[in-house]
This record gives structure tokens, sequence and C-alpha cells, in this order.
């Protein structure tokens, strides 16, 4: 015979404002199987969860019911006190009489009565309720880290350091991410790559990590502590194995003039290349969309000049099976291009160039060894007009967000060209600065105070060439909007940072949600800022939303502390919701009729047949057969099934069958 | 004004940040007395005093409604059309510019009387009709004869049949 | 014969006379029959706008009723400022029932469904390029500066006509009757529009920036598919001279005027006797 | 004439989307009809339409089905196949005689709190207009009294 407690909340005044909740409680008091009923101003404090416990222990209680705010607040609260009292967890349940009752309802009998009603309810469905034991599913202690940014860079070493093995996996041939095109970063002005390369390559010297290159994810499945990863590895042509590095085969091949990706189109490589001289790995890859010997069947020079024999062309694509209990997503950002703006030309002019072209120019690594010249003609430019908010804040455009970043590179460039050719002028045209972050501010006053750049509050309504400078049509809202024209020989658009392509079927693969604007979401904007949907899997840097150098590490870090403390439990415990094939005794073993229906749907692939077999080892029947593990709760199987064999604990059929009853009959 | 445009003309002006990228493609910016990025943050001040000087202001006559604004706004706001509402307002509220009121807005008038009683635009006539509103006789004292010996201004107006029915439109606004 | 509806508006009955000329040569050379919209009136220009927005709706709403009564799928619309005026009106209307409904009372008429307007680039791509080429006595050998104005292409979000910055059509036909277009960033700047009569001071320093850089950058022709834009740039060029202080005599054509000459056409045929700035043929 | 039908609406939803969405109705006080009140499940996926008809039979008026957006489902795929089985099963009802205009099937996500109190309050007042669902009941009473 069920013994059900029932406690109502008064929430402060929460609930007791519309909802009379001592009559609540003296109503719930009549129903049947209920031996306890009380009322409380707080009932998930210290006195609220102990007036529970001490009812559970004095009356025997089977069941109890808590009517207050959402069980998405507080069950897990109610269901420990339980537990605390020696009542099983899962025999606590919760009627939501604030968030769905007083809080949207005015004060009256109506709002009282639907307080009941949902008490009454949840006191049916309490009574069907049996204990459970939460379920244990072993961790593997390995992550995989997707993107060889600066942010999986980072994340990659702290979990490695950490003592746990990491897979990192690029798209590119090299780690590095955009950090590595940098010249120098703000606010201190220090040089980009001679900070990120001895991470570079400590990344590939780790003994617990492993790199793969030219590599993306094929396809995952399994849950948190136990995916199973297919890693595509693109075939490079070359050997890692037997090729040094030693670079001969790069200066030989006779395609030259391919634009390098790493130069952002600004100097060309070759087809046989390394993308820029501190690549990590340090050994070349054929690209063959551009190779002269996948193109016509004649070339070979690049093998035959190779000492080691390293070069092959015959290598495919490899599937590599890795199985982890934890992945990180750093995939990054890209920019828009110039061709984005039809007023700033389609990207047609040479001189009209986006951030990341400028990083190039001004890096001592560079195209031009960090020296200022103009793509066009290769002169210095004396006047340069740097535009902020290219494309991004502009829902006309399709990026109504703000990028972030562009504020903090736009003042620097200003600086590094000002710092490098002394006697430019370096124009910004800006809506607002947003500077907000530990010396930033100060870096953009810096700007304009010491070394003049030229401000002005607007935005540049157009561009157009005319001999050979580039006319910039602007207005100086300072001014009363005031037209500015500026006869430039160079303008830098500080594009806006958009998701990575690619980055929706990637979260389509992992499970993963994603905003309107392709960026993976966190599971939380305030308090699970790296964390996804998807228990196991964590976000860092700027696949999340743009993020600065500072951010994105942070971040790295954030996700690599989530995935260690994921991995100091040597198994995780799970919420036992879990479906289940029904077992019968002899002849029938189970009404399942092994349709396999649930096979074909279960998002899990949690799913599969089972043998019944007699002593002699004959198989009798086949039914589906549900994976505790794999199982994530969700119940399609149980309404698909056509013989009602299935059922899901916690939301079994007769349990929502009483539901629905109860909460019709008054 | 800032809530009367939302209803009449479903156009918020809250939404402008204040680029200036209309002002900056505006090709009669130079000469306006209010940029239309002023006009906006006119309009935001929500302050009757300012709404008053923008409804007396030429700028909002000198506007030849290009659209170069609301083709490169990036908040997409009708700017033009606010324009074409400010300048009705005007009217209705006596406002009119002074300087605008002896050309653009004298022509504007001279046109539509023309339209009014003849269904179409004719040039002769109209031209009459709007030196002497604007009382600048001498204008285009050179250029009327060279278009008559090309043949582009004809002595007779073409004319709509159903004039009636132009009467019943017009009458329907006059009203 | 193709047969089209055909709403030439005020100024091709006036000021653009050879534009209309020059367009029912085309369609006499072509095969096409332009028959005119019955008893039409005038679309209201920019007067009807700045002044009255419901009178701005229904005169040309007028228009289009008459169109549908005559059973008209489409009209052919040469004035660039007719055709915007025309477009946005039943964009406008089939957006919003309750304004239609509005207009139909005050014009005594009804408008059952949106009907095609096509400007004259249009019409020419549709109607005129697939047999351009058979036709071409004489190529059209010169440097041009193709100038489509403001309501060719906007707005653009209702015309849908070409792309907004940079636009290519008129480039690409001048090309196929042999000319050169000219790269030029003043493509869709205002010449200053309906401020014609009211402030030539205004419209010739805008009209006199556009006939300026066309001149600087060789250009031996602007091309133009709009009689605002034609009256601007022809009709006040003495004006624009005088505040330029230079003397610019680079002549101002229709496009179908361009295609007239390239098809062999007479002066009479193609109207170009009568612009104030001198076409040598 | 003032209508005093109070309808019994019982809604199904899912914990992760619209049990949340109506979770933030009440965060941010939007008020609405008492007339409805909310099982929870854990997907729109698990809801089996039979529910449907033991709660006609049972005195509901009407029935809301809502579940998360399409892609948004936090099981991947569940209110796809609850879509899928709606669509078919709607034919079904229909054949078999229930009023479908009873039933509202929608998406609320978790941050569409003031979506959720108009789904509540378009289906309550379209209830009120349709009046208590007595024929289906009178049906399955008679079929349990033959």
């Amino acid at each position: 015979m069920a013994r059900i407690g029932v406690f109502i909340c008064h929430c402060g005044e929460n609930i007791s404002a519309t909802v009379d909740c001592a009559k609540v409680s003296e109503l719930a008091a009549g129903l049947p199987g209920v031996v306890y009923s009380t009322d409380y101003k707080y009932m998930c404090s210290d006195p609220g969860q102990s007036k529970i416990k001490e009812a559970i222990r004095e009356h025997n209680l089977t069941g109890v019911v808590v009517s207050a705010c959402s069980p998405r607040m507080h069950e897990p609260t109610f269901r420990k006190a339980c537990a605390e009292a020696g009542l099983n967890p899962y025999l606590c349940e919760m009627a939501n009489i604030r968030e769905h009752c007083s809080w949207v309802h005015e004060k009256g009998d109506a709002t009282t009565q639907k307080a009941f009603d949902l008490t009454r309810t949840l006191v049916e469905k309490v009574k069907n309720n049996h204990p459970l034991e939460s379920i244990k599913v072993p961790v593997n202690k390995t992550a995989i880290v997707i993107g060889g940014g600066v942010a999986g860079i980072q994340a990659s070493l702290d979990i490695a350091n950490g003592g746990h093995q990491v897979i990192l996996v690029e798209k590119q041939p090299s780690i590095g991410g955009h950090m590595s095109q940098l010249s120098e970063t703000f606010p201190t002005l220090d040089c980009s790559q001679c900070i990120l390369t001895p991470r570079m390559v400590e990344v590939a010297q780790h003994p617990n990590i492993t790199l793969y290159t030219c590599s993306e994810i094929e396809s995952m499945d399994g849950f948190i502590g136990n995916f199973n990863v297919k890693i595509r590895k693109k075939a490079k042509s070359v050997n890692e194995k037997l090729c040094t590095g030693c670079g001969l085969c790069t200066t030989k091949c006779p395609t030259k003039n391919i634009p390098s990706e790493f130069e952002q189109g600004l100097a060309n490589r070759t087809a046989i290349y390394v993308p820029f001289p501190q690549a990590v790995p340090n050994k070349p890859v054929i690209d063959r969309a551009n190779c002269r010997y996948f193109l016509t069947g004649k070339c070979k020079v690049c093998q035959k000049l190779c000492p080691t024999g390293a070069i092959d062309f015959e290598q495919e694509d490899e599937i590599i099976d890795v199985k982890a209990g934890a992945i990180v997503l750093a995939t990054g950002f890209e920019i828009k291009n110039t061709d984005f703006f039809p007023e700033y030309g389609y990207g047609k002019y040479k001189d009209v160039i986006n951030g990341l072209q400028f990083e190039r120019l001004a890096s001592a690594s560079g195209p031009t060894q960090g020296a200022i010249r103009r793509p066009s003609d290769g002169k210095t430019p004396e006047k340069v007009v740097f535009i902020a908010c290219a494309g991004s804040r502009d829902p006309a455009k399709g990026i109504p967000y703000c990028s972030k970043i562009c504020c903090m590179y736009t003042a620097k460039h200003a600086m590094l060209y000002k710092h490098k050719v002394h006697e430019g002028t370096p124009y910004v045209f800006y809506m607002d600065i947003r500077a907000a972050g530990k010396n930033y501010d100060e870096f953009t006053r810096r700007a304009i105070e010491e070394d003049g750049a030229k401000y002005i509050r607007g935005r540049v309504s157009n561009i157009y060439e005319k001999d050979g400078k580039l006319i910039v049509r602007g207005a100086d809202t300072l001014l009363g909007g005031k037209p500015v024209e500026i006869d430039a020989d160079m303008v830098v658009l500080a594009t806006a940072a958009v998701s990575c392509d690619g980055s929706e079927s990637l979260a389509q693969k992992l499970h993963v949600s994603y905003d309107p604007y392709k960026f993976f979401a966190e599971a939380h904007p305030k308090l699970k800022p790296v964390e996804t949907n998807t228990a196991g899997i964590y976000l860092a840097g700027a696949c999340q939303a743009p993020k600065d150098i500072p951010e994105s590490v942070a971040a790295a870090s954030g996700a690599a502390a989530k995935v260690i403390c994921l991995f100091s439990n040597d198994e995780l415990t799970r919420e036992p919701i879990v479906a289940k094939v029904n077992r019968m005794p002899p002849p029938i073993f189970s009404t399942c009729m092994g349709c396999e229906m649930c096979i074909s749907i279960c998002p899990y692939q949690a799913i599969d047949k089972e043998n019944i077999t007699n002593r002699n080892g004959e198989v009798i029947k086949t039914i589906a057969k549900i994976n505790p593990g794999l199982c994530q709760g969700c119940g399609t199987c149980v309404a698909f099934c056509k013989s009602k064999s299935i059922d899901l604990e916690g939301y079994s059929n007769k349990q929502v069958y009483e539901e629905v009853l109860a909460l019709l009959n008054n | 004004m800032n809530n009367e445009l939302d209803i009449h003309i479903g156009v918020n002006p809250a939404r402008c940040y204040q680029c200036g990228k209309c002002s900056a493609g505006c090709p009669l910016a130079d000469d306006m007395d209010f940029t239309s990025n002023v006009v906006m943050r006119m309009l935001q001040s929500e302050d009757e005093s300012l709404d008053k000087e923008l409804l007396q202001s030429q700028a909002i006559w000198l506007c030849a409604s290009c659209e170069m604004c609301i083709s490169r706004c990036p908040m997409e706001i009708d700017i033009p059309k606010i324009m074409d509402y400010l300048r009705q307002q005007s009217i209705a509220k006596g406002l009119q510019n002074k300087s605008a009121n002896k050309n653009i807005i004298s022509f504007h008038h001279s046109f539509l009387d023309m339209i009014r009683f003849t269904g179409r635009s004719y040039e002769i006539g109209m031209i009459a009709d709007y030196k002497l509103r604007s009382r600048k006789l001498l204008q285009d004292l050179t250029l009327a004869p060279k278009m008559f010996l090309k043949g582009k201004l004809p002595l007779f107006p073409e004319m709509v049949k159903d004039r009636k029915n132009i009467k019943r439109i017009f009458k329907h606004i006059d009203t | 014969m193709t047969k089209l509806g055909f709403y030439p508006g005020c100024s091709l009955e006036g000021t653009a006379r050879e534009y209309n000329e020059s367009v029912m040569s085309l369609a006499t050379l072509f095969d096409i029959q332009l028959e005119q919209v019955p008893d039409w009136n005038c679309c209201g220009a920019t007067a009807a706008h700045n002044l009255n927005k419901i009178l701005s709706l229904s005169l040309p709403a007028r228009i289009l009723a008459q169109a549908e009564k005559a059973g008209m799928k489409e009209i052919i619309v040469p004035c660039a400022a007719c055709y915007s005026r025309l477009s946005v009106t039943q964009h406008e209307l089939f957006e919003n029932s309750e304004l239609k409904k509005q207009v139909e009372e005050v014009m005594d008429m009804t408008l059952s469904s949106p009907i095609r307007i096509l400007n004259v680039v249009q019409f020419i791509q549709e109607f005129i390029l697939p047999h351009l080429s058979e036709k071409i006595v004489k190529p059209f050998d010169k440097e041009v500066a193709c100038y489509y104005g403001c309501l060719l292409v906007r707005p653009h979000d209702i015309l849908q006509f070409d792309r907004l910055e940079d636009p290519q059509t008129i480039d690409r036909i001048m090309e196929q009757l042999g000319a050169k277009p000219i790269d030029w960033p003043f493509k869709t700047e205002c010449c200053g529009a309906g401020l014609s009569v009211s402030r030539t001071d205004l419209v010739a320093k805008l009209s006199g920036k556009i006939v300026k850089e066309a001149t600087e950058r060789g250009a031996k022709a602007i091309i133009t598919a709009c009689p605002m834009c034609h009256a601007n740039l022809d009709m006040r060029r003495s004006a624009i001279n005088s505040y330029l202080a230079k003397k610019y005599d680079v002549p101002v054509l229709y496009i179908t005027q361009a295609i007239g000459m390239a098809c062999g056409l007479n002066n009479k045929q193609t109207g170009i006797y009568r612009h104030l700035v001198k076409v040598n043929n | 004439m003032e209508n005093d039908f109070e309808p019994k609406i019982v809604a199904f939803v899912c914990n992760w989307c619209t049990y949340a969405g109506a979770d933030l109705t009440g965060t941010s006080r939007i008020k609405y009809s008492p007339n409805v009140k909310i099982i929870r499940f854990p997907c729109t996926g698990r809801i089996d339409f039979m529910l449907l008809l033991k709660a006609f039979s049972n005195g509901a008026d009407g029935v809301i089905v809502s579940g998360c957006h399409p892609n948004d489902c936090h099981y991947t795929s569940g209110n796809f196949h609850a879509r899928r089985r709606w669509v078919v099963f709607r034919t079904l009802l229909d054949f078999m005689g229930i009023d479908i205009n009873r039933i509202t099937f929608t998406w609320v996500s978790a941050a569409e709190g003031a979506k959720w109190a108009e789904v509540v309050n378009t289906t309550a007042s379209k209830i009120k207009e349709l009046g208590p669902y007595e024929a289906y009941r009178k049906i399955t009473n008679e079929i349990w009294e033959s």
C-alpha cells in the first residue's frame, strides 16, 4: 500500500501570493494513499528539507511529492534529500506550481485548484514509481581536440599535461591557426609567432599528444566517456615517416603561382609546399588540385629529387578509428573577404585588403618582410584608411553581431603602420571603440594620442579608384554628418568574423547545437560557457563566438579543466531514465515481436538484437535489446513500439496514463 | 514624431545607430542644413522644438529621393520614406522652409496642378505656372526657345480623356 | 509579331521625344508592336510622393488598372522614374491589402493581380538582344560611360534589377554593339533629378560631377536609360559648363539611340538631332 | 451570450524545450489561461498518440503537443519522429471522427516564453468556442457500457 507524503512550498511569497498553499495541503491530505501532507515557507531550505526527511522516517513514506518550483530547478535537491533519509531518490517527484501556476495566473480559487490538480497528478504518478539505481558507465580517458589554432593548442597542452592522452585533429597541413598569421598582438605588441611557435613545437613533441594534420572528423557516435570517432586523414602524397623535411622538393616544383593561403593571397606557393617556415609538422604536402602530375599525369620532379623517397603519389585517404571520452571543439573562425562588399568594389581593387592581409604585410616573416607596401604596385602608402565594422553590426548584410576583435586590431594596425611609415597618415573610420579589456582602452588612446591615428566617427559609404588613388567617401558624424573624402593609397577593411565553412555539418555530426550564424552554442550563456548541450563535448575559442587571443586561451583552459574533471572519474553515474524491453516467463519470453522498428529509429544506435536460446543453444526468439549505456532516454522507441513491449523508466506507460487520468478527473 | 513614424509608415528611427553611412553617400549632404543622420538623431530625441526645426528645414526638400541612403543603410531604415513623411507633415502644418518654398515646393505644386487639370504633365504650361509662383521670370529664358526649336516643347497639352477620374483622385486627397 | 503593352510617360511626349522616337523605331525594326496603355496619365513623379502619399500611389495605380483593363500582361516603361514609381506602387499595394483597398476607392478602379513591369534595359535584353547581332551594320566603336542613374536600380529590394553597386547590364549591351564601356564609379550617382527646374544650381553641380568624371575617364559618349538623367546631363549642359568653368561636349545618348545608330537607323529615326549637345555619327 | 465554459486542456510537452519555455513564461510573469495543465515527457518522440485518445475519453476538451523546433531536439531527432507520427495519426484521427481542431501540434523552444503563453491562450479560446467535447466521451462511454 502506497504511503505518500506531500510537501507544498510557499517559495516565500512567490507561490503563496496567488495560491492558497494551506488549502492545497489540506486537499492533498485527503487523496487516497497520502499519509502526510504539509506546507512550508521554503521547502528547499535546510529546515524544509529536514521536514521531508523527518516525514519519510516518521511515516515510512514510499513516495514523496514536492509541489514547488520547476523540477528543472530543484529536482536534484529534493531527490538528494530523500536519498539521505533512506528513500530511493526516484520515488520523489515534483509538481511545478510556481512557473506553471502561481506566476502565470491571477490570485484566486482557479489557481489554487490548478495547484492542487498538478499536485494530485504527481501523487498518482509517484504511486507507480519504483526504485531505480543510477547507471555507471566507464570513462575512456582520451580526449579529441578538433582544431589546432591557439585554442586547440592550449586545450591539448593542458589536457596532456594533466596526464591524459590527446588526439589533435587539424584540417590544414600545419597547426597554428590564425594566430600564426598575425604580426604583433594587442595590447602589448609582442610578436605573435614568437609566443605561439614554442607552443606549437611543444604540441609536436608532447608524449601524450597525437597530431593528425590534413584531417577532419568523418563521423561520431557514442556518448560522454565513450565516443567512437572516425577521422579522415587526407592523402598528403608525402610519406611522413620517410620525409625529413629537408624542403628540396619545394624548391624545384614547376607550379609556383598558387596564391598562398597562409599569405592570404599576397604571395605564391608551389604545389608541393610547407604552408609557412615554422609549420608544425614541418613537412611538405602536395596540393593535388594544383599539382602538375595530378592534373596532366606527367612531372614527378619532386619524386626524382627526394633523397629519402618520401613522395607517394598513390597515397590514399586514411580513415582512423579512435575512442575517446571527451571532445573539445576548437575550430575557430574565418573572416569575410573583401569581395563581400559591393560598395567597396566587390574585391576588385587590389589595394583594398582585409585585416589578415594587413597582418601579413606587417609581419616580419610576411611577403614584404614587414614593410608596408601596397599590393598593386609595391609602393609605400602615404595615406591608409582603416574601416572598422566592415560587415559587422550590419543586419542588411546578414551579420548583426559585433565581431569584437576589430576595434583593437584596427588600433593596432594604425599604430603598426605609423611605426613603420613615419610620414604616413592612418585614418580610422569607426562607429564605436569597443575596447573593454585589460589595458585595451589605454591602447586605443595611445593609437590616437601618441601615434596620431586620425579617428573619424562614421561609416564609409563607398570606395572607388581614381588615378591610382582610392577615393574613400565617408562622413564625420561628430561634425553633423559632414561628408569626408580621403584619397587613400590603401584601404584596410576590418571584415566581420564569421563561423568556419563546414561548421554546420560538423555540428550535425557531433549533435552539437549552433546559433543562426553557425557558431556553436554553449550550454548556458553564463554558467556553462564552455559546455555544449551534448555531454562530453566542450567548446574552446572562437568557434563559439568571435574572441581575441586571451579569451580563446582562457576558454581553452576552461574546456581542458572540464575534460580533466571528467577524466578524474573512472566511471560516470548516469540518470537511470532509460528504455527497457520487457521480459516474461517462458513460453513468451517477451512480448517483443522482433520487428526491429525501434532499432531503425533510435537516434543513439542504442538498440540491438538479442537471441533467446534454449538449453541446446538453439534460437527460440529474437527480440530487441537496449544498451543502457547508450540509451539517452528520449522514449521514441516506446512510442514506436507496436506491441507495447518497451517502456521508459521514469516515464512508463502506466505512469503517464495515471497522470492523464488524475489531471482530468477532479 | 518618432512614434508617429512607426505607426504611419512602419519605420522606427530608434533603429538608427548613427553610423553616418547615409550622409556619407548622400549626393546632397553638402548642401543640406541637416544631413540625414542628423535628421534621424533629431527624430530620436523626441524633442518637439527639434521636430519643428526639422519640418522647417531645407534638407527635407533638397532630398532628391535618389534612395542611395537606404540602399546602403546597414539597418535598412527607409530614410526616403521618412523624408516623404516629413515633407507631407511640413505642408500639413504649414511649416515649409521659406527658401525651399520659393523654388522646390512651388515647382511641386505647379507640377501637380498641371496633372490635376490635364492628367499629364505639360512642360510649357507647368513652367509658366512655376514662374508665376516662384517669380523667377527670367530663369531658363535661353533654354526654352532652344528646346522649342528641337521640338521638345509641344505647344498644346496632351490630355487624359477621362479627366473626371483624375479629378476624383485629386478630390479624395484634397479632403 | 510580338505585341507588348507600353507606357511612355509624359516626358516621352515632350522633352524626351527622341527617346520615344528611338524606342518606336527599334520596335519597328525588331518587329515588335508597342501598344499604349489606354488613356494613360502621369505617374505623379517626385512631386506626388513629396506632397501626398495616397496621391503618389493612386496615380500609378490608375495606370496599372488601365493596363489591366486592356488585358496587358506586361508593360514596357522606358522612363526610369515612371518604372520606379509603377514598380514601387505595385509592390506596396499588393503587400498591403488595406492600402490597396483605400487606393482602389480613391481611383474608383480595382487591381486584381500584379503585371510585369519592364524597364527599357529589360525590354532590350528580352526582345532585342536575341536578334541584335544580325541587325548591326555599323558597330558603335567608342568608349562609353554607361550611366544607370538612381531609379533603374533602386530600391533594389523591390526592383531586383541588376546589382545594386556597379551594375553591368547596359555595359554588356553596349559591348554587343562593339563599344568599350569604361569602368567608372558614378554609374548610379544622382544627377539631381527633379530639382532640374527648381534648383538648377544643384543639378549643375551633381550632373557636372558625372559629366566630368565620364570625360576624364575617356568616355566619348554617356549612355542613359532615363529621361530625367538625360535632361540634366544634356539640356542642362550649359549650366554644367558654366559651373565647372570648362566646356564639356561629351554627348548623352539613350541606349535605344545607341542601338538604333549601330543598326543603321537615320537621325530622324533615332531623334539624335534633338539633343542640345551635338552628337557626331 | 457569455461563454462560461472552462475547457480542460492537457499539454504533452518535452522536458528540454517546451517545458523549459513554459518555465520561462513563469519567470517572465506572463499571464495565461489556467485551463491548460502540463504533463512532462523527456521528448515529444516519447508521446504515444494513444494518450491523446485516453485524454479525450477521460474528459479532455483539447490537447496540446509541443516540443523542440526542428533541428533543436535534445535527442537529435525525436521531434521529427513525433511530427512524422502526427502526420499519419492525424489522418487516422480524422477517419475515426475525432475533431482534429482540438489538437494543437506546435513547437515552443526554451527561449519562447511569450510564445507558450500565446499557444495556450489561442488554444484555450479556440476550445472555448468549440465547446465541451461531449461527442467523443459519449461514444466511448457507450462502448464501455455495452
